[in-house]
C-alpha cells in the first residue's frame, strides 16, 4: 500500500510546555494507526498540527507526497485529511446539511447548492452506514449522532486520511461497534485512518499499527498484531498499571431509595425504583439518553421527583435541592466535569471549595477563611495525587485527569455516605481511570453507598455490586454480581429485557 | 475705545443652536470690531460647566458670558469667587446685589413673538397653527406664550397644536410632528426647532421662524421671524467692563423692543401679501410696544392647546 | 382625529415608513454583526459619522448616491477598527463599541468644525426627493432601499455559502475554522459592512428625511435599533417588523399627542411610548433560543 | 494569527506598553491640533497641566473621577457576575431623585439627613436594576436591551418630574428641582478644597466592593455566578438569589453616583447631571479589568484625560471636541495595550 501521510520532525512548544517533541512516523492507505499516551502527551497538539489548526514550531507534514503550508486548515481539507475533533466542532444551531456544507463551495456564490449536497450527503450515509436525518439541529442529536455528522463532513470532503480523536470517550458499546463498522468501510476503500483512544481493549481491535507518545516524544511504535495491552499500557505510563481488586462487597442499610419515582423533563424517570445500600456500588447501565441524566439530577438536587417517594435515610427528601443534596451527605461527580463540575476560571482553591464555601471551617458569617481554603486545597493535591503547579493555578489548566482527582477529592474529603458517580472515567488515561476506581472502591470499603452510571460496560461489571438497566427512563431490577450475561443486560438496555424474561 | 478686552463664552450646545448662535454672532462682530478678544467652549456639558468658567476665570478673562440655568446656584459662587471679573449670565432669576459681578440676561423677545403671532393668524386659512418646540423651558415658553396671546389677539378662536419633541437637534423628529401636525389641520406653524420650516415647504403651508431669519432658505414659507439681537446686551455689558462699572443689573430689557434686542424680520417675499387690516394691527401694537404704552405679558409657564 | 382614524389613514402609514428608513438600515447593518458573533455598540457614533459623511460629501458636490457611498465607506472603516480590536485581538465588545460610538461621535464633531468653523447654521443640500411611486408614495428611494437591503440580507444569510459561513461563525466559529474557513476575515468582513450599513441609516437622516447636517440628531436611534435586532430574534424578516412597529408607536404618539386623549398627558409619557412598548414586546416574546451561540465571544485559536 | 497567554510577563511589558498607549495619545492629540490650527508640540504640556498641573486642576479631575468611581464600580460588580448592567445612568438618575426627595422633603434633624438619602438613593437605584434582572432570570428577557432602553425612560420620567411634580417653586420656570438646604449638602473633605465627600464615599465604596468580592462568601458567589453559572448551580449556589443581591449591589452603587452628584456637586437637580457618566462607567470598569480598586485608578485615569484635554483645547485653541476624541482613543489605546501586555501574538 501507498504512503498517504507523513510526519517528520514536529515539534510544538506552548510556552514552557513542550507539547510535541520531534515526533516522526508514516501512515499508508487503507492502514488504521492508534495514537496512544496519557492525558496531556500530545496527541491532540499533534493532529492540530497535522490539520493545519496549529503552526509546529519544526517539522513538516507530508500528504502523498506533497508538503502540506502549516497553519491552513483549509489547505489539508483540500489535500484530504479530515479530521473528528476531541471536542466536536459544530454549529448547534443549525441543521446537520448546513454543518456539512459549510466551507464546500466557494465563499461568494451565489447559490447553496442545497439540493446536490443533499443527494451526496445521503449517498454517503448509506455508503458508511452512517444514518442521519439532514434537517436535524445538531443540538438535538445525541452524542453519537453528532459523531456521526462529524464524519460525514470529512467523508463529504473526500478525505483520504481520517483523524479521529478520541471518537469513543462518549460512545456506547453499540455505538463503538457501527464506529469500527465505518472505520472497516472506509479503510476498505482506501482511506487511512488515525485512531486516538485512552481504551486499549479497542486500539487492539481496531488498529493495524500503534504509535506510543510520552510527554510529548515518540517512545515507541509497533504493530498491534506483534504486542498486546500490557506492553501498551507499559509503554504509555512507563510503569506496569493493575486493575485494583475488588473484595466481596458487605452490604449495609439502605441509604437511598426511590419507589416508582417519575421526573419531569425527557427523557424523565418513569417509575423508577432502586436502593443504594451502605458497601455497595450499584452500577447504571444503559445508552446515553435515557433518564441517566435525570437520575443523576435527582441525586444532585437539581431534580425533584413529580411522582413516586424518595427516601434519603429513611425519611422524605424535604425541599430538595443542590445545597440540600451536599448538606445530606451526598458526594456528588458530574457527567461533565468542565461544564458542571468545575469553574474553569477559578483556582484549584475555589474550585475546592466550591460546595462549602458558605458554612466553617471555609467561612464565619459571610467572610471567608483564605487561610481554610488554601489549607484544604492543599489536602487534596496532596491526598488525591493532583498534578499541578499549586494551588492558585487556574482549573482550566489541569488535564482532565487532575481535574477530575481535584473533584474527588472535594466530594470525598468529608466522608460521604452517598456518593453519586456520573460517567466518573469518560476522557481519562488509564492511569486516572485505575486511581478513580480504586478511589471509588475505596469508598464502598468505607461503607458509603455508590451510585455508578458509566456506559462502560466493562467498568460498570467489573466494579457493580448490583447493576440495573436503564431504558428511556424506566430502571430494569437489579441484578447482583455476576447475574447478568452482557448480552441479556444488551436487551435490558434495549428496552426488551422484561418482555424476554417474562 | 482702549484694548479689546478679554472675553470668553462657555456654551452649553453647539452654536448652531439659535439661541446661543445669536450671542455667539453678537460676540464675533465685537472682535471684528475690535472691541472684545473672544474665546468661545460649546457643547459643554452642565457637569463640567463650571470647572470650565474657573478655568476662563483663571485665564484671565475679564468678562464671561453663559447660562446659568442649569447651574444656577453653582455659577453663582464661581462669581463670588472672582469678584474683579465680570458675569453675565442667562438667568432666569434675577440679579442679586451681593454679588456684584453678575449680571444676569435672557431672550426676552415677547414683544417681537407677539407680533408673529397676529402676522400668523392672519395668514392662516384654518385658524390652527402647530408649534412644534424642544423643551418647555422658560426661555422657549414665554415666545410660544406671547406668540399664542399675538394670534388670539387676532382671532379669538385660532387653534393651536403644541408639542415638546425632547431634543434641541432633531430635525427629522422635528419635521414628523410638523407633519402630524398639519395632518391634524394646521396650516400655519411656529417654528422653534430646525426641521419644521422644512415640513411646511414640503406640505406647502406656512410658516414663522423665531430667533433666527430664515426667510432667505424659505421664500415661499416662511412669512415672518421674532429676531433676537444681542448686540445691545452684550454692548452694553462691554461698555460696562470697559469703564470698570461692570455691576449686578438684569440686562433682559436689552433684549426688548425698545432697545432694538428684538425685531420683526422684515417680510420680504411675503411684502404685501398681509391681510391690510392685519398689518395695520401689526403697526399699531408695534408702536404701542416701542412707545411703552403696550407690554407684552411675559409668560414662563408651558403652553398649551 | 382619534385612534382608529389615525390609524387607518395612508399618511401615518408613510410616516411610520419615513420613520423606519434609517432604523430598518442600522438594525440591518447590527445583525449582520451580531449573526457573525460581535456585538457593535459602535452602532450611535457610526450613525453621527454616516450622517455627517454623506452630507457633506454631497456638499462637496458628489451625487447623491456618491453621498450614500461615502457614508457606507466611513461605517467600513469605523467598522474596520471595532473589528480590529474585538476580532484579532478580542478585546471586550461592550468597551470597544463605546469607544467606537465615543471616538466616531467626537471625531465627526470635531471634523466639522475644522470643515466648516465659520458657520453658524449647516449649509443645506438638496436631498433624495419623494419619489411618488405607489401609495405610500411620499417615500424617497432610499427608503425603498432600506426595504431592500432586509431582503439582500435575509437572502445572503440563509441562501449563499457566505452567509452560512457567517452564521456559523456566530454560532460556533471552531467549526467555520474546522471547515477551513477564515472566522477571523469572516467577522471582520461582517462587522466592516454591517458598521456600513449602519451609517447609511446615518445618512438617511442628511440625505433623506432632513437636508443637512447638526449635531446629535441621531438622537439614541443606534441604541434603538440594537433592542430591534434582539426584538427581531436576530432575523431579518422580524427585526423589519420590529423597526416598523418601533417606528409605529412613534408616529403614533406625534400624533396622539393632540387627540383629545392625548392632551392632558405630559409630552414625555409620548416620547417614553416607544421605548417602553419595545420592553413589553420582549417581555412578551421573552424567548432566546435563537440567540447567536457565539455572540460576544471573541475567538483565539487553540485557546482552552 | 492568534493570541497566546503570558504566564508572568515582565514589567517591561507591563508599563511599557500603556505607556506607548499614551504616547500614542498624544500623537493623536498632537495631529489633530495641528489639524485645526494649533501648536502640536504644546499639546502634552497644556493636558498635562489642565489635568494636574495645578492643586485647581487636581481637584477638578478628582472631582470629575467621582462619579466614574460609582458608576465604574456599578458596572463592575454586575459584569463580574455576568449581569449585563447598561442602565447604570438610568440607575444614577433614579438616585438622584430619592436624593432630593429625602433631601427636602424627609423634615429628618441634620445628622440624619445625609444617610437617609444615601440610603433611599441606593434603594431606589437597586430596585431600577431589579425589574430587569426579574425579567432576565424569570422569563429570559435579554438585559442588555431592557436596561439600555430603560435609560431613556428613565430620561423622560426625570424630564417630567422636573417639568411637573418636582418642579422648584422658586426656580423661575427653568426644570431643575428644589435645592438641597444647607444641612443636606455633603460637606467639603477639607476646609477650602473643592473636594467633597462624596469623594471619600466613592473611595470607601471601592474598597468595600473589594472586601465584598474577595472576602465574603457572596462575592465567591456573585464569581462563580458569573464565571459559569452552571457549576455555581450545580455546587449549590442559589443563582437567582445572587443576581437579584448583585443587581441590588449594583443599582444601588450607580445611584450613589447620582447621590454624590446632587448632594455634593450641584445641591439640585436638573435633567442633565450625568453626561453619560453611566455608560462611561462600563469603560472604566472594563478598563480596570472588572477590578475594584484598578476602578479607581482609570475613573482617575479617564476623568484626567478628559480634563487635561477639555483644557488643552481652550489653550490651543482648536474644537473642544478633542477632548471626547482623546479620550475615546486612550481608551482604545489602554485596553488594546492591557491585552497585548497579558498576551503575545503568535503565528499559527
Ligand atoms: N492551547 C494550548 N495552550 C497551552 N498549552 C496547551 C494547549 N494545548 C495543549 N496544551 C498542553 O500541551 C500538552 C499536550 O496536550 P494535548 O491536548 O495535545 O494532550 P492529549 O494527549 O491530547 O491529552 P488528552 O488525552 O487529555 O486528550 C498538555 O500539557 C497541555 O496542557
Ligand atoms: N438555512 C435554512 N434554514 C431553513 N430552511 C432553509 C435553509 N436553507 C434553505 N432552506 C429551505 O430549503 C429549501 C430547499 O433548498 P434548495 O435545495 O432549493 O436550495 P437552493 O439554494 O435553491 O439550492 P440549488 O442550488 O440546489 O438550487 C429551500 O426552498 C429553503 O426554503
Ligand atoms: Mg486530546
Ligand atoms: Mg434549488
Amino acid at each position: 500500500m501507498a504512503e498517504i501521510l507523513r510526519l517528520d520532525g514536529i515539534t510544538k512548544r506552548f510556552g514552557p510546555v513542550l507539547a510535541n517533541d520531534d515526533i516522526s512516523f508514516a501512515l499508508n492507505e487503507g492502514e488504521v494507526l492508534a495514537l496512544l499516551g496519557e492525558n496531556g502527551a500530545g496527541k491532540t497538539t499533534l493532529m492540530n498540527i497535522l490539520f493545519g489548526h496549529y503552526m509546529a514550531d519544526a517539522g513538516t507534514v507530508t500528504v502523498a507526497g506533497t508538503p502540506l503550508p502549516p497553519g491552513q486548515p483549509g489547505a489539508a481539507l483540500e489535500a484530504g485529511v479530515g479530521m473528528v475533533h476531541q471536542h466536536f466542532t459544530l454549529a448547534g444551531n443549525l441543521s446537520v446539511l448546513d454543518n456539512v456544507m459549510l466551507g464546500t463551495r466557494p465563499l461568494f456564490s451565489l447559490r447553496a447548492g442545497r439540493r446536490a449536497a443533499r443527494a451526496r450527503l445521503a449517498e454517503l450515509s448509506g455508503r458508511f452506514g452512517l444514518a442521519v436525518d439532514p434537517d436535524a439541529r445538531v443540538a438535538d442529536l445525541s452524542v453519537g449522532e453528532r459523531q456521526r455528522v462529524e464524519i460525514l463532513k470529512a467523508l463529504y470532503r473526500d478525505a483520504r486520511v481520517l483523524i479521529l480523536d478520541e471518537p469513543t470517550a462518549v460512545l456506547t458499546p453499540q455505538e463503538v461497534e457501527a464506529l469500527f463498522a465505518t472505520i472497516r468501510k472506509a479503510v476498505a476503500q482506501g482511506l487511512a485512518v488515525v485512531f486516538i483512544s485512552h481504551k486499549l481493549g479497542e486500539v487492539m481491535a481496531v488498529a493495524d499499527r500503534v504509535v506510543i507518545l510520552r510527554r510529548g516524544a515518540k517512545v515507541a511504535e509497533m504493530r498491534s498484531a506483534e504486542t498486546d495491552r500490557h506492553r501498551l499500557a507499559e509503554a504509555m505510563v512507563g510503569a506496569e498499571i493493575t486493575p485494583p481488586d475488588v473484595p466481596p462487597a458487605v452490604p449495609g442499610e439502605v441509604l437511598f431509595r426511590l419507589d416508582r419515582v417519575s421526573t419531569a423533563g425527557t427523557p424523565g424517570l418513569r417509575a423508577a425504583s432502586l436502593a443504594l445500600r451502605a458497601g455497595t456500588i450499584t452500577g447504571i447501565a444503559g445508552v446515553s439518553g435515557n433518564g441517566q441524566r435525570a437520575l443523576a439530577d435527582l441525586l444532585s438536587g437539581l431534580e425533584v421527583p413529580v411522582e413516586g417517594r424518595a427516601e434519603l435515610m429513611g425519611a422524605g427528601l424535604g425541599i430538595w435541592s443542590p445545597r440540600r443534596a451536599v448538606g445530606a451527605g451526598i458526594a456528588r461527580i458530574p457527567e461533565d466535569r468542565h461544564a458542571t463540575g468545575a469553574i474553569a476560571d477559578f483556582d484549584l482553591t475555589g474550585n475546592a471549595m466550591l460546595e462549602d464555601y458558605h458554612r466553617p471551617p471555609m467561612s464565619r458569617r459571610g467572610w471567608l477563611d483564605r487561610r481554610a481554603a488554601r489549607r484544604r486545597a492543599e489536602e487534596i493535591i496532596a491526598r488525591y495525587d493532583v498534578r499541578c503547579p499549586g494551588p492558585a493555578t487556574p482549573i482550566r489548566l489541569l488535564s482532565g485527569g487532575n481535574m477530575q482527582k481535584l473533584i474527588l477529592g472535594r466530594v470525598l474529603e468529608a466522608g460521604p455516605r452517598i456518593i453519586l458517580a456520573a460517567q466518573p472515567t469518560r476522557g481519562l488515561d488509564i492511569g486516572a481511570v485505575t486511581y478513580v476506581h480504586r478511589q471509588l472502591l475505596a469508598a464502598r470499603a468505607r461503607g458509603a453507598a455508590v451510585l455508578l452510571i458509566s456506559e462502560d460496560l466493562d467498568e460498570l461489571r467489573a466494579l457493580s455490586d448490583v447493576i440495573h438497566a436503564i431504558h428511556d427512563g424506566e430502571l430494569s431490577p437489579a441484578f447482583a454480581r455476576g447475574e447478568i450475561t452482557v448480552k441479556e443486560l444488551g436487551l435490558w438496555m434495549a428496552g426488551q429485557g422484561g418482555r424476554d424474561a417474562a | 475705545q482702549g484694548a479689546p478686552i478679554k472675553v470668553a463664552a462657555v456654551y452649553t450646545v453647539p452654536v448652531e443652536q439659535q439661541w446661543v448662535g445669536r450671542i455667539h454672532i453678537a460676540a464675533e462682530a465685537a472682535q471684528a470690531r475690535g472691541d472684545i478678544d473672544y474665546s468661545f467652549s460649546e457643547n459643554v456639558s452642565n457637569a463640567d460647566y463650571t470647572r470650565v468658567l474657573r478655568e476662563y476665570a483663571e485665564g484671565g478673562a475679564q468678562l464671561i458670558i453663559g447660562e446659568a440655568f442649569a447651574v444656577e446656584q453653582e455659577a453663582r459662587e464661581v462669581a463670588a469667587e472672582y469678584p474683579e471679573i465680570g458675569f453675565l449670565m442667562g438667568s432666569s432669576f434675577p440679579p442679586d446685589e451681593a454679588l456684584e459681578n453678575f449680571a444676569v440676561f435672557d431672550n426676552y423677545i415677547q414683544d417681537a413673538s407677539f407680533l408673529t403671532g397676529i402676522i400668523a393668524a392672519a395668514m392662516s386659512q384654518t385658524g390652527n397653527i402647530g408649534m412644534v418646540g424642544g423643551f418647555p423651558i422658560p426661555e422657549v415658553n414665554r415666545l410660544m406664550n406671547a406668540f399664542m396671546a399675538g394670534a388670539r389677539a387676532y382671532n379669538p378662536d385660532t387653534e393651536f397644536q403644541v408639542a415638546f419633541i425632547g431634543s434641541w437637534f432633531d430635525p427629522p423628529k422635528a419635521k414628523e410632528t410638523a407633519f402630524a401636525m398639519i395632518e391634524n389641520g394646521s396650516d400655519m406653524l411656529y417654528a422653534e426647532r430646525f426641521g419644521v420650516h422644512d415640513a411646511a415647504k414640503e406640505r406647502g403651508v406656512l410658516a414663522i421662524g423665531n430667533v433666527i431669519d430664515t426667510q432667505a432658505d424659505y421664500p415661499e414659507t416662511v412669512v415672518a421671524s421674532a429676531l433676537w439681537h444681542f448686540e445691545p446686551t452684550l454692548d452694553a455689558a462691554i461698555a460696562a467692563a470697559k469703564a470698570q462699572e461692570f455691576k449686578a443689573a438684569d440686562y433682559g430689557v436689552y433684549s426688548f423692543m425698545e432697545h432694538g434686542g428684538c425685531s420683526l424680520a422684515p417680510l420680504g417675499t411675503f411684502e404685501g401679501k398681509l391681510p391690510a387690516e392685519a398689518a395695520a394691527m401689526v403697526q399699531d401694537y408695534m408702536e404701542k410696544i416701542l412707545a411703552g404704552t403696550y407690554t407684552v405679558e411675559i409668560d414662563n409657564s408651558e403652553p398649551s392647546a | 382625529m382619534e385612534l382608529f382614524d389615525i390609524l387607518v389613514s395612508a399618511t401615518f402609514w408613510a410616516a411610520v415608513l419615513r420613520i423606519a428608513s434609517p432604523l430598518i438600515f442600522a438594525t440591518m447593518g447590527e445583525l449582520i454583526c451580531e449573526r457573525a458573533g460581535v456585538l457593535n455598540l459602535g452602532i450611535e457614533g457610526i450613525m453621527v459619522a454616516g450622517a455627517f459623511a454623506g452630507w457633506i460629501a454631497v456638499y462637496a458636490g458628489l451625487p447623491l448616491w456618491g453621498g450614500v457611498a461615502v457614508a457606507f465607506g466611513a461605517g467600513v472603516a469605523f467598522g474596520l477598527l471595532h473589528g480590529l480590536l474585538t476580532v484579532p485581538l478580542g478585546l471586550s465588545q461592550h468597551v470597544a463599541g463605546i469607544g467606537i460610538t465615543m471616538l466616531a461621535t467626537a471625531a465627526t464633531y470635531f471634523a466639522y468644525r475644522v470643515a466648516l468653523p465659520e458657520v453658524s447654521s449647516p449649509p443645506k443640500i438638496t436631498a433624495f426627493q419623494p419619489t411618488g411611486w405607489a401609495v405610500l408614495g411620499s417615500q424617497t428611494v432610499l427608503t425603498w432601499a432600506a426595504l431592500a437591503t432586509v431582503a439582500v440580507t435575509g437572502w445572503v444569510l440563509w441562501r449563499t455559502p457566505l452567509g452560512l459561513a457567517l452564521r456559523a461563525a456566530g454560532e460556533n466559529p471552531a467549526a467555520v475554522e474546522a471547515q477551513g474557513l477564515p472566522v477571523h476575515a469572516l467577522r471582520m468582513g461582517a462587522v466592516a459592512v454591517g458598521s456600513g450599513l449602519m451609517a447609511v441609516g446615518g445618512s438617511f437622516l442628511t440625505l433623506s428625511a432632513f437636508n443637512s447636517f447638526f449635531f446629535e440628531m441621531v438622537n439614541g436611534r443606534g441604541w434603538v435599533c440594537i433592542a430591534l435586532v434582539v426584538f427581531g430574534a436576530w432575523r431579518p424578516g422580524r427585526a423589519l417588523l420590529g423597526a416598523l412597529l418601533f417606528a409605529g408607536f412613534d408616529a403614533f404618539q406625534i400624533r396622539l399627542q393632540q387627540t383629545s386623549l392625548g392632551a392632558g398627558l405630559p409630552y414625555q409619557l409620548f416620547l417614553a411610548m416607544p421605548y417602553l412598548l419595545s420592553v413589553l414586546a420582549l417581555v412578551v416574546m421573552s424567548r432566546r433560543t435563537e440567540v447567536p451561540a457565539a455572540l460576544m465571544t471573541p475567538y483565539n485559536k487553540g485557546e482552552r | 494569527m492568534r493570541l497566546e497567554a503570558i504566564e508572568a510577563p515582565g514589567l517591561a511589558r507591563r508599563l511599557g506598553l500603556p505607556a506607548a498607549a499614551l504616547a500614542a495619545t498624544v500623537l493623536v492629540a498632537a495631529g489633530l491640533a495641528a489639524i485645526a490650527g494649533g501648536n502640536p508640540l504644546d499639546v502634552l504640556g497644556q493636558i498635562v497641566q489642565g489635568a494636574a498641573g495645578s492643586k485647581f486642576a487636581r481637584l477638578e479631575t478628582l472631582n470629575r473621577a467621582t462619579p466614574l468611581i460609582f458608576t465604574g464600580l456599578a458596572v463592575a460588580v454586575a459584569f463580574r457576575a455576568r449581569l449585563w448592567n447598561i442602565g447604570a445612568e438610568a440607575q444614577l438618575y433614579l438616585g438622584a431623585v430619592a436624593t432630593v426627595v429625602i433631601g427636602t422633603q424627609s423634615g429628618l434633624p441634620g445628622p440624619l439627613v445625609i444617610p437617609a438619602m444615601a440610603a433611599a438613593a441606593v434603594v431606589a437605584g437597586g430596585l431600577m436594576l431589579l425589574g430587569p434582572t426579574l425579567l432576565k432570570t424569570r422569563l429570559g428577557v435579554d438585559e442588555v436591551v431592557t436596561t439600555l432602553l430603560l435609560n431613556f425612560v428613565v430620561l423622560l420620567l426625570v424630564g417630567y418630574l422636573l417639568e411637573g411634580p418636582m418642579k422648584d417653586p422658586m426656580g423661575m420656570g427653568w426644570p431643575k428641582s428644589p435645592s438641597l438646604p444647607a444641612e443636606a449638602r455633603l460637606p467639603r473633605m477639607a476646609e477650602g478644597l473643592r473636594l467633597h465627600w462624596g469623594f471619600g464615599l466613592a473611595l470607601i465604596c471601592a474598597a468595600g466592593v473589594w472586601l465584598l468580592q474577595a472576602r465574603t462568601t457572596l462575592g465567591f458567589e456573585m464569581r462563580a455566578v458569573g464565571a459559569n453559572a452552571r457549576a455555581a448551580r450545580f455546587a449549590g449556589m442559589p443563582v437567582n438569589a445572587v443576581l437579584v443581591k448583585t443587581a441590588l449591589i449594583s443599582g444601588g452603587l450607580a445611584a450613589l453616583a447620582g447621590f454624590s452628584e446632587v448632594a455634593g456637586m450641584k445641591g439640585n437637580l436638573t435633567a442633565d447631571i450625568s453626561p453619560g457618566y453611566g455608560y462611561t462607567g462600563i469603560v472604566v470598569a472594563m478598563l480596570a479589568l472588572l477590578n475594584p480598586l484598578g476602578v479607581v485608578v482609570s475613573a482617575l485615569f479617564v476623568a484626567g484625560i478628559f480634563v487635561g484635554a477639555d483644557s488643552m483645547s481652550r489653550q490651543a485653541g482648536v474644537p473642544s471636541y478633542i477632548a471626547d476624541i482623546l479620550l475615546a482613543s486612550a481608551l482604545l489605546f489602554m485596553v488594546a495595550a492591557l491585552k497585548l501586555s497579558r498576551f503575545r501574538i503568535v503565528r499559527g
